[in-house]
C-alpha cells in the first residue's frame, strides 16, 4: 500500500482534539463577534455561541470518558442560555423604548 | 463515514458563526445561527447524545432563535438603524487577542497525544441514562435552574412591561 | 453488496414513500375542504373543472388550481429581502414534510433475518424530535413575514411566532402525560403499548391531554379558529401577502402538510396509529388468508352493490352533454371489479398465505388503517373550519397562558396521581 | 469571715452609686425627671457606708486570722494574654490596704455627709454627688488592687476625678483653670510612673529565660509576684524606683510637682478635705509603701525621698506662714505633712508613714471641713483677716478646729503627736539621716506656728465680718462629721503609742528598717518626745499670744524683708518659673511648629487634601478605562482571560 495513504487513513481519523479545537475557535470566534460588534441583538447571539461552544466541549468530554454527566451539564447551559436570553431581550427591549438605538455606544450613559 | 460528517458539519458551524458576526442584519445573522446550531446538533449525534442534539434544535433553534426574531420583527428596525462604524482599533485588538487565545488553546491540545473515541457503553446517551442521573445526582442542580428559569421569566416580564406613568 | 443495495433501497424507499403521501394528501384535503365547506355552510362545491366533460366530484378542481399556480407569473416585489424572500416557502414546506419520518405507519415486520420498521428514522427521542420539528415550521412564516418588508405581512410573522411559542409549551406538557403512560419518548413504543383495544386508547385512557393536544396543534397549524397570522379581516393576507404563484403555493401545500402531519401526530399519540381495531398484529398475521378472504368478499359485494347503485342513476339528457355519463365513470368499472374479484375467489377458494406474504398483507391493512384515521383527523380539521369563527388575538394569548398551561400542567399531576394509583 | 467574692464590692458599690446618680443627672440635664436630693443624697451616702462596713469586717477577718496575710479574689478577668506575659484583673486586701480601705470610706462616707449640707442648695448636686462616689470608686480601685496596672488605673481615675471635682464650678475661668493645672501636673508626675512600669516590664522581659519561658509567663506586674521575684530587678532598680517616686511626687504634691494643690483649693470645700487631704494625695505615700521592698533596694532613693519630703515639708511650711486665705494655709500645711510622710518613708519608716496618712486624714479633713463649715456661714468668704470672734457664733466648729490644729501642732496626747514623733524618731533613728531631725522638729514647730495663727486669725478676736448677724453655726449633718473626726484625731493617736504600737504591729510585713546600733530605744525616744513637744508647744504658745495681741505684728518685719516676704507669698515664684522654662517654650512650640507646620501643612495639606487630591487625581486617571462602552470592557476581559490561562499553564 502507498505510504501517503496510511498518513491520510491517520489524518481521517476523528480524535477528541478535533472537537476541542473546534470548540475552542467557536468560543473565540463568538468572543470576536461580541468584541466587533455594535448591534447588540447580534452580541447577544454571540454569547449563544459561547454557550454552545462550552456544550461541544462537554459532550464530547462526556463521549470520551463515557459518562452522561456531561451532558446534564449541557442541558443546564441551555437552559441558562434560555434565561439570558430572555432577560437579555427583555433589557434590549427597554432600552429600544428608550434610545431607539440598539447600537451598543449609544448605551454609554454612565461613562466616567 | 463519521469523518467526512465531522468535517462537513464542522466547516458549516465555523462558517456559519463567521458569517454571523461579520453581519450587520440581526435577521441575517440569526438565520446563520441557526444553521450552525443544526449543524451543531450533527456533531452531538455524532458523539452519540442523540437526546441532547434534539435539545439543542428544540431549545436553540425552537425557542430562543424564536424569540430572538420575535425580538428583531417586534423593534421593526429600520435601515437606518443598522448602522456600522469603524473601529479599527478595537477590531484589530479583538483580532488579535482572539487569535492568540485559539492558538494557545490549539497549541495546548495538541501538546496531548490524540487519543480516539473509546466504545461507548450501551445506553450511553439515552434519555433513561441522562433522566436517571439528573433525578438523582443532579437533582438540586435541577431545581436550582428550575427555579432559576422562573426568576427569568418574571425578571423578562417586568423587563418588557411598559411603564405606566409614561 | 446484494443486503448494501436492498438498504439503500428500503432507505430512498422510507424517505420518500412518506413525503409522496404528504404530495398525495394535499389535492385530496383541498378537495375535501371544499367540499366539506359546500356541505357544512350549504353553497356549491367545486364543480367546474372537468376532463373531457368527467368532472369526478371536483377531484379534478386541485389539479387545476395546481396548474394555475404553477405557470402564473412569479413576482418578485422590489423592497423584499430577495433571498429570504426565496427561501421562506421552502422552509415552510422542507420542515413540514420531514417531521413525517419519525411517523410509524405499521408495526415492525420481521423481513430477511432483521426488522423492517415503517418508519424512516427510529428516534429514540421521538416525541421531542417532533416537537421540535413542527417548532421549525414558524421560521418560515416568520421568515416570509420580515422578508416581505410589508405592515400585514411583518405582523402576521409576528403573531405567528408569539403564537407558535405559547402553544407549543402547551402541546409539549400534554405530551409528557402520555410519555408518562408509555415510559418512553419512541413513538412506536407509544403505539404499540395503546394495542388494539380501543378503550385502551389514549384519547379514552388520558381525554384531558388529547383534548389539549389538539388545540394545540390547532394552533400551532394557524388553522381557524387560530388562523391569526393570516387573517384576512385585519391582515389582508398575513405573511403571505406578498406572495404569488408557485412560491404562494408552497406555503398552501405547507399549510395542508402540517396539518397531515398534526393529524398523523395526533392519531400516532391518541388514537391507537396503525393499530386496527379490535384485531390485534399477533393474531391478524396468524390468521391473514382468514381475514383476507372475508375482507375480499365484502370489497367485492361493496363494489357491486356501490356499482349497481351508481349505474342506474345514468339518464341520457340530464345536462345535455358529456355530464350525463358521469355516474357510468365510476359505476361501470366497481361492478366490474367486483365481479371479478367474487370469481377470482370463487374459483381458487381460501388458500394458505406464506408468512412473508401474510406480514406483508398485514402492514398494508395497518398503513390503510393508519391513513383512514389520519384521513378522517383532517376532517376533523376542516369541520372546525367551517363551523368556529376566529378568536380575538387577546383571545388567543389568555387561551395560551391562562387556561390551556394550567390545565396541562394540572393534568401532569393527575396523570402521576393514577399512575400511583394503580 | 468574709467571703472572698465579696471584696469586690468594696470599690463596686460606690460605682453603683455613680451609675444611679449619674444617670439621674443625664436624665436631668434633659429636664426628663427633676431629681429628688434626699433620694440622691441617700445613695451617695449609702454606699459609702456600705463599703465601709464591708472594709471594716475585712480587718476583722484578718485581725482575728493571723494566719491570713490576705484576702484576694479569684482570677476575675483576663485583660491581655501575650506570649509570656499575662494581665488579669484581680483585687487583694491585706493590712496594709485594708487600713487604707477604711481610711478612704470612713473619711470619705463622713465627707458625703458632710458634702449632703454643704453642697445643698448647688444647682447641680447630684452631679456632685456622683463624682464624688467616682472618686470613691477609683481611690479603692487604687487601695484594693493587686498588681501594678490596676493600681494605676485607679491612680488615673483619681485624677480624673480630681479634675472634675476641681473644676466643679467651671463656670469660673480660674476654676476651669486650677482643674486643668492639677490634671496636667499630675500627667505628668504619672508620665514618670508610667516609664517605672515599662521599666518593670522590659527587666522582667529581658530576664525571661528562653528555655523556661512558661515559668515567667503569669501576671509579673502583681505585688504578690514582684515581692518574690524582686531580684530581678535589681541592675536598674534606682532608675525603676526613681521614676515611680516621681509620679507619687505628682500625685502626693512634693516638690518638683506640688504646685497644683494649692491651686486645687478651687473645688468646693469639702472636695478639699476629701481628695486633697484626706485620702487622694495619700496615693503617692500608698504606692511607696505599697513597694517598699523595691524602695529597700535602692537606697540612694529612699535618701532622694527623705530629701526631698524634707525640704519640701520645710519649704511649704514657711509658705503657710503667709498667706492669708485660710483654704490656701490648710493646702500648704497638707502639702507639708505630705512632706513629712515621705520623709518618713525616706528613713525607712513605713508603718509610721501610714499610720501618719491616717491621723492626717482625720485631723486635715476636720481642718477642712471646719473651714468649709467657716465658709459656708460666711458665704464664701475666705480671707481670715475679714473672719475673727467666731468662737462665739460657731462653737462647734471652733472647738474641733481648735482640737485638730493642736492635734496638727503635735500637742499631746492628740494624734498627730504620735505619729509625727514616730517619724522624727525613725529620722533620727537612722544613721544616716540624723540631721535631718532637727529640721523635721524645726518644720513641726513653724507647723504649729502658723496652724495657731490660723485659729487666732478666723476664731478669736472681734468679728471682722461685715454682716456678723448672719453667721451661724453649720446644720448637723457638716458638725456631726465635724464632731466625729475631731473625736478620731483625738483618739486615734494611742493606736501608734511608742513602744506598743498596735497599728507597727499591725503593719509589721512593712519591714520596718530597725535602728539596730540604737539601745534603749524607748527611752530616747521620750528624750526626743520631749525635745518636739516642748517647741511645738512654745511655737504655738507664741503664736497664740503674739496674733491674740495684735495680729499686725509683723508689718514692720514685712517691710523690713519686703523682697523675701513677697517672694516667700508669691510662692517662691516656682509658677512663674515653671511658666517660663516649660509652658511658654512648649506654647512657642506647639504655636509655630505643630499648628502652623505640623498640622496645618502635614495633617491637613499632605494627609488629608494630599490624600484627597491624589484619589482625586488617580480617579481621573482610571476613569479615561471606563469609557461606558461595553466592547472596551469586553477587550479588557478578553485579554484578562489571555493572560489567566498563560498563567494558569506556564505558572
Amino acid at each position: 500500500m502507498h505510504p501517503r495513504s496510511v498518513d491520510f487513513e491517520i489524518h481521517m481519523h476523528v480524535s477528541i482534539h478535533h472537537y476541542l479545537v473546534l470548540a475552542a475557535v467557536l468560543f473565540c470566534l463568538g468572543l470576536l463577534g461580541v468584541i466587533i460588534q455594535r448591534n447588540i441583538l447580534i452580541m447577544l447571539m454571540c454569547i449563544e455561541v459561547l454557550m454552545n461552544s462550552i456544550n461541544l466541549t462537554f459532550i464530547a468530554l462526556a463521549r470520551y470518558y463515557n459518562q452522561v454527566d456531561g451532558h446534564l451539564v449541557a442541558i443546564f447551559v441551555m437552559a441558562i442560555a434560555a434565561v439570558e436570553a430572555a432577560i437579555g431581550l427583555g433589557i434590549v427591549i427597554s432600552l429600544f423604548r428608550n434610545r431607539q438605538s440598539i447600537d451598543i455606544n449609544d448605551f454609554n450613559s454612565m461613562r466616567g | 463515514m463519521n469523518p467526512y460528517f465531522f468535517y462537513a458539519f464542522a466547516t458549516i458551524t465555523v462558517l456559519m458563526v463567521v458569517l454571523m458576526i461579520l453581519q450587520k442584519n440581526p435577521i441575517t445573522g440569526a438565520m446563520c445561527l441557526i444553521v450552525s446550531f443544526f449543524s451543531l446538533a450533527g456533531l452531538y449525534v455524532l458523539l452519540e447524545a442523540h437526546f441532547i442534539a434534539v435539545l439543542q434544535i428544540l431549545v436553540y433553534a425552537g425557542a430562543i432563535m424564536v424569540l430572538f426574531i420575535f425580538v428583531i420583527m417586534f423593534l421593526n428596525l429600520k435601515k437606518e438603524d443598522l448602522k456600522t462604524g469603524r473601529r479599527p482599533f478595537y477590531q484589530f485588538a479583538a483580532l488579535i487577542a482572539s487569535g492568540a487565545l485559539v492558538t494557545f488553546l490549539v497549541v495546548q491540545y495538541t501538546k496531548i497525544p490524540p487519543v480516539s473515541f473509546p466504545e461507548s457503553v450501551a445506553g450511553f446517551g439515552t434519555v433513561e441514562a441522562i433522566g436517571s442521573l439528573m433525578f438523582s445526582k443532579y437533582v438540586i442542580a435541577f431545581e436550582v435552574i428550575g427555579l432559576l428559569l422562573l426568576v427569568g421569566i418574571i425578571g423578562a416580564v417586568l423587563l418588557g412591561k411598559k411603564e405606566n406613568h409614561d | 453488496m446484494d443486503t448494501q443495495l436492498l438498504h439503500f433501497i428500503i432507505v430512498t424507499l422510507k424517505l420518500v414513500i412518506p413525503f409522496a403521501i404528504i404530495l398525495t394528501f394535499i389535492p385530496l384535503l383541498v378537495w375535501l375542504e371544499r367540499k366539506g365547506s359546500a356541505f357544512i355552510q350549504d353553497r356549491p362545491g367545486p364543480n367546474r373543472a372537468a376532463i373531457m366533460g368527467i368532472r369526478l366530484c371536483g377531484l379534478i378542481h386541485p389539479f387545476a388550481d395546481a396548474m394555475k399556480l404553477m405557470f402564473k407569473e412569479d413576482i418578485i416585489p422590489s423592497q423584499v429581502h430577495k433571498f429570504f424572500y426565496v427561501l421562506a416557502p421552502f422552509i415552510a414546506l422542507s420542515v413540514a414534510s420531514v417531521t413525517f419520518l419519525v411517523i410509524p405507519f405499521a408495526a415492525p415486520m420481521p423481513f430477511g433475518g432483521g426488522v423492517l420498521s415503517f418508519q424512516a428514522a427510529n428516534i429514540n427521542a421521538g416525541v421531542l424530535y417532533i416537537l421540535a420539528m413542527t417548532s421549525m415550521g414558524v421560521f418560515g412564516i416568520m421568515l416570509a413575514g420580515w422578508a416581505s418588508n410589508n405592515k400585514f405581512a411583518r405582523l402576521g410573522g409576528l403573531r405567528s411566532s408569539a403564537q407558535m411559542i405559547s402553544y407549543e409549551l402547551s402541546m409539549g406538557l400534554a405530551v409528557i402525560s402520555v410519555i408518562m403512560w408509555a415510559g418512553s419518548l419512541a413513538l412506536n413504543d407509544i403505539v404499540s403499548l395503546q394495542g388494539a383495544n380501543i378503550l385502551r386508547w389514549n384519547f379514552i385512557y388520558d381525554p384531558l391531554a388529547c383534548l389539549i393536544f389538539i388545540t394545540a396543534a390547532f394552533a400551532e397549524t394557524n388553522r381557524t379558529p387560530f388562523d391569526l397570522p393570516e387573517g384576512e379581516s385585519e391582515l389582508v393576507a398575513g405573511y403571505h401577502t406578498e406572495y404569488s404563484s408557485m412560491k404562494f403555493s408552497m406555503f398552501f401545500m405547507a399549510e395542508y402538510a402540517n396539518m397531515v402531519i398534526a393529524s398523523a401526530l395526533i392519531v400516532t399519540l391518541f388514537f391507537g396509529g396503525w393499530q386496527i381495531p379490535f384485531l390485534d398484529t399477533n393474531t391478524f398475521r396468524t390468521n391473514a388468508d382468514y381475514y383476507l378472504y372475508y375482507f375480499l368478499v365484502a370489497a367485492a359485494v361493496c363494489c357491486v352493490i356501490l356499482g349497481t347503485f351508481l349505474s342506474i342513476k345514468f339518464k341520457k339528457g340530464r345536462f345535455g352533454d358529456k355530464r350525463d355519463y358521469e355516474p357510468l365513470v365510476f359505476g361501470v368499472p366497481a361492478v366490474v371489479a367486483g365481479l371479478a374479484i367474487f370469481c377470482l375467489l370463487v374459483v381458487l377458494g381460501r388458500f394458505p398465505l406464506p408468512l412473508e406474504a401474510a406480514n406483508w398483507i398485514v402492514a398494508v391493512c395497518q398503513i390503510f388503517t393508519f391513513l383512514f384515521k389520519v384521513l378522517l383527523m383532517c376532517w376533523v380539521f376542516i369541520w372546525v373550519r367551517w363551523t368556529v369563527p376566529r378568536i380575538r388575538y387577546d383571545q388567543l394569548m389568555d387561551l395560551g397562558w391562562k387556561f390551556m398551561l394550567p390545565l396541562a400542567m394540572l393534568n401532569i399531576v393527575i396523570t402521576a396521581v393514577r399512575m400511583l394509583w394503580q | 469571715m468574709i467571703p472572698k467574692d465579696f471584696i469586690i464590692l468594696i470599690p463596686l458599690l460606690p460605682l453603683l452609686g455613680f451609675l444611679i446618680n449619674g444617670s439621674i443627672t443625664y436624665e436631668q440635664l434633659r429636664g426628663r425627671v427633676c431629681a429628688n436630693k434626699s433620694m440622691v443624697s441617700f445613695v451617695a451616702c449609702l454606699m459609702p457606708f456600705l463599703s465601709f462596713a464591708l472594709g471594716l469586717w475585712v480587718l476583722l477577718t484578718l485581725a482575728l486570722h493571723p494566719e491570713i496575710k490576705s484576702i484576694s479574689t479569684p482570677h476575675l478577668l483576663d485583660w491581655m494574654i501575650l506570649d509570656h506575659f499575662h494581665l488579669t484583673f484581680g483585687l487583694e486586701i491585706d493590712h496594709l490596704s485594708s487600713v487604707m480601705t477604711l481610711v478612704v470610706t470612713g473619711v470619705g462616707f463622713l465627707i458625703h455627709l458632710y458634702s449632703v449640707g454643704y453642697m445643698h442648695d448647688d444647682p447641680h448636686y447630684s452631679k456632685y454627688m456622683s463624682y464624688l462616689n467616682l472618686f470613691l470608686f477609683f481611690m479603692l480601685v487604687l487601695v484594693v488592687a493587686d498588681s501594678l496596672v490596676l493600681l494605676f488605673v485607679g491612680w488615673e481615675g483619681v485624677g480624673l476625678c480630681s479634675y472634675l471635682l476641681i473644676g466643679f464650678w467651671f463656670t469660673d475661668k480660674e476654676k476651669a483653670k486650677a482643674g486643668k493645672k492639677a490634671f496636667i501636673v499630675n500627667r505628668i508626675g504619672d508620665f514618670g510612673f508610667m516609664i517605672g512600669i515599662f521599666l518593670i516590664v522590659a527587666a522582667f522581659a529581658a530576664a525571661v529565660p528562653p528555655d523556661t519561658g512558661t515559668e515567667i509567663a503569669r501576671d509579673f506586674l502583681s505585688f504578690s509576684y514582684l515581692k518574690t521575684h524582686a531580684g530581678v530587678l535589681t541592675p536598674i532598680i534606682t532608675a525603676v524606683t526613681l521614676c515611680l517616686f516621681f509620679g507619687a511626687t505628682g500625685k502626693s504634691a512634693q516638690i518638683p510637682l506640688y504646685v497644683w494643690l494649692p491651686d486645687a483649693m478651687a473645688g468646693p470645700t469639702p472636695v478639699s478635705a476629701l481628695i486633697h487631704a484626706a485620702t487622694m494625695v495619700t496615693a503617692g505615700i500608698y504606692m511607696v509603701a505599697r513597694l517598699h521592698f523595691l524602695f529597700v533596694m535602692a537606697p540612694f532613693t529612699m535618701h532622694v525621698v527623705a530629701t526631698v519630703g524634707l525640704v519640701t515639708a520645710l519649704l511649704a511650711a514657711i509658705i503657710g506662714l503667709t498667706q492669708y486665705d485660710i483654704k490656701k494655709v490648710l493646702a500648704y500645711s497638707t502639702v507639708s505633712q505630705l512632706g513629712y510622710m515621705f520623709l518618713g518613708l525616706g528613713v525607712g519608716a513605713f508603718s509610721g508613714a501610714i499610720f501618719h496618712v491616717m491621723t492626717h486624714a482625720f485631723f486635715k479633713a476636720c481642718l477642712f471641713l471646719g473651714a468649709g463649715s467657716v465658709i459656708h456661714a460666711l458665704h464664701h468668704e475666705q480671707d481670715i483677716r475679714f473672719m475673727g470672734g467666731l468662737v462665739k457664733k460657731m462653737p462647734i466648729t471652733a472647738v474641733t478646729f481648735l482640737v485638730c490644729t493642736l492635734a496638727i501642732a503635735g500637742i499631746p496626747p492628740l494624734a498627730g503627736f504620735f505619729s509625727k514623733d514616730e517619724i522624727l524618731f525613725m529620722t533620727y533613728a537612722n544613721e544616716h539621716t540624723r540631721h535631718y531631725f532637727w529640721v523635721g522638729l524645726f518644720t513641726a514647730g513653724v507647723t504649729a506656728f502658723y496652724m495657731m495663727r490660723l485659729f487666732v486669725y478666723a476664731f478669736t478676736g472681734k468679728t471682722r465680718y461685715e454682716h456678723p448677724e448672719k453667721i451661724h453655726e453649720s446644720p448637723w449633718t457638716m458638725t456631726l462629721p465635724l464632731i466625729i473626726l475631731a473625736g478620731l484625731a483625738t483618739v486615734a493617736g494611742f493606736l501608734g503609742m511608742p513602744g506598743h504600737s498596735i497599728i507597727g504591729g499591725w503593719l509589721s510585713h512593712l519591714g520596718q528598717i530597725t535602728p539596730h546600733h540604737i539601745e534603749g530605744s524607748a527611752l530616747q525616744e521620750f528624750h526626743l518626745m520631749g525635745i518636739s513637744v516642748g517647741w511645738a508647744g512654745f511655737c504655738a504658745l507664741a503664736a497664740f499670744f503674739l496674733y491674740k495681741r495684735n495680729l499686725n505684728f509683723t508689718e514692720g518685719l514685712k517691710r523690713t524683708f519686703k523682697t523675701l516676704y513677697s517672694f516667700i507669698y508669691n510662692k517662691y515664684k516656682v509658677d512663674e518659673i515653671y511658666d517660663f522654662l516649660f509652658v511658654q517654650p512648649i506654647k512657642g512650640f506647639s504655636q509655630v511648629f505643630l499648628n502652623r507646620f505640623f498640622d496645618q501643612k502635614i495633617v491637613d495639606g499632605l494627609m488629608v487634601n494630599g490624600l484627597a487630591l491624589s484619589s482625586r487625581f488617580l480617579g481621573r486617571c482610571l476613569s479615561l478605562i471606563q469609557t461606558g462602552l461595553a466592547v472596551h470592557y469586553l477587550l479588557f476581559l478578553l485579554i484578562g482571560l489571555c493572560l489567566v490561562i498563560w498563567f494558569i499553564v506556564n505558572g
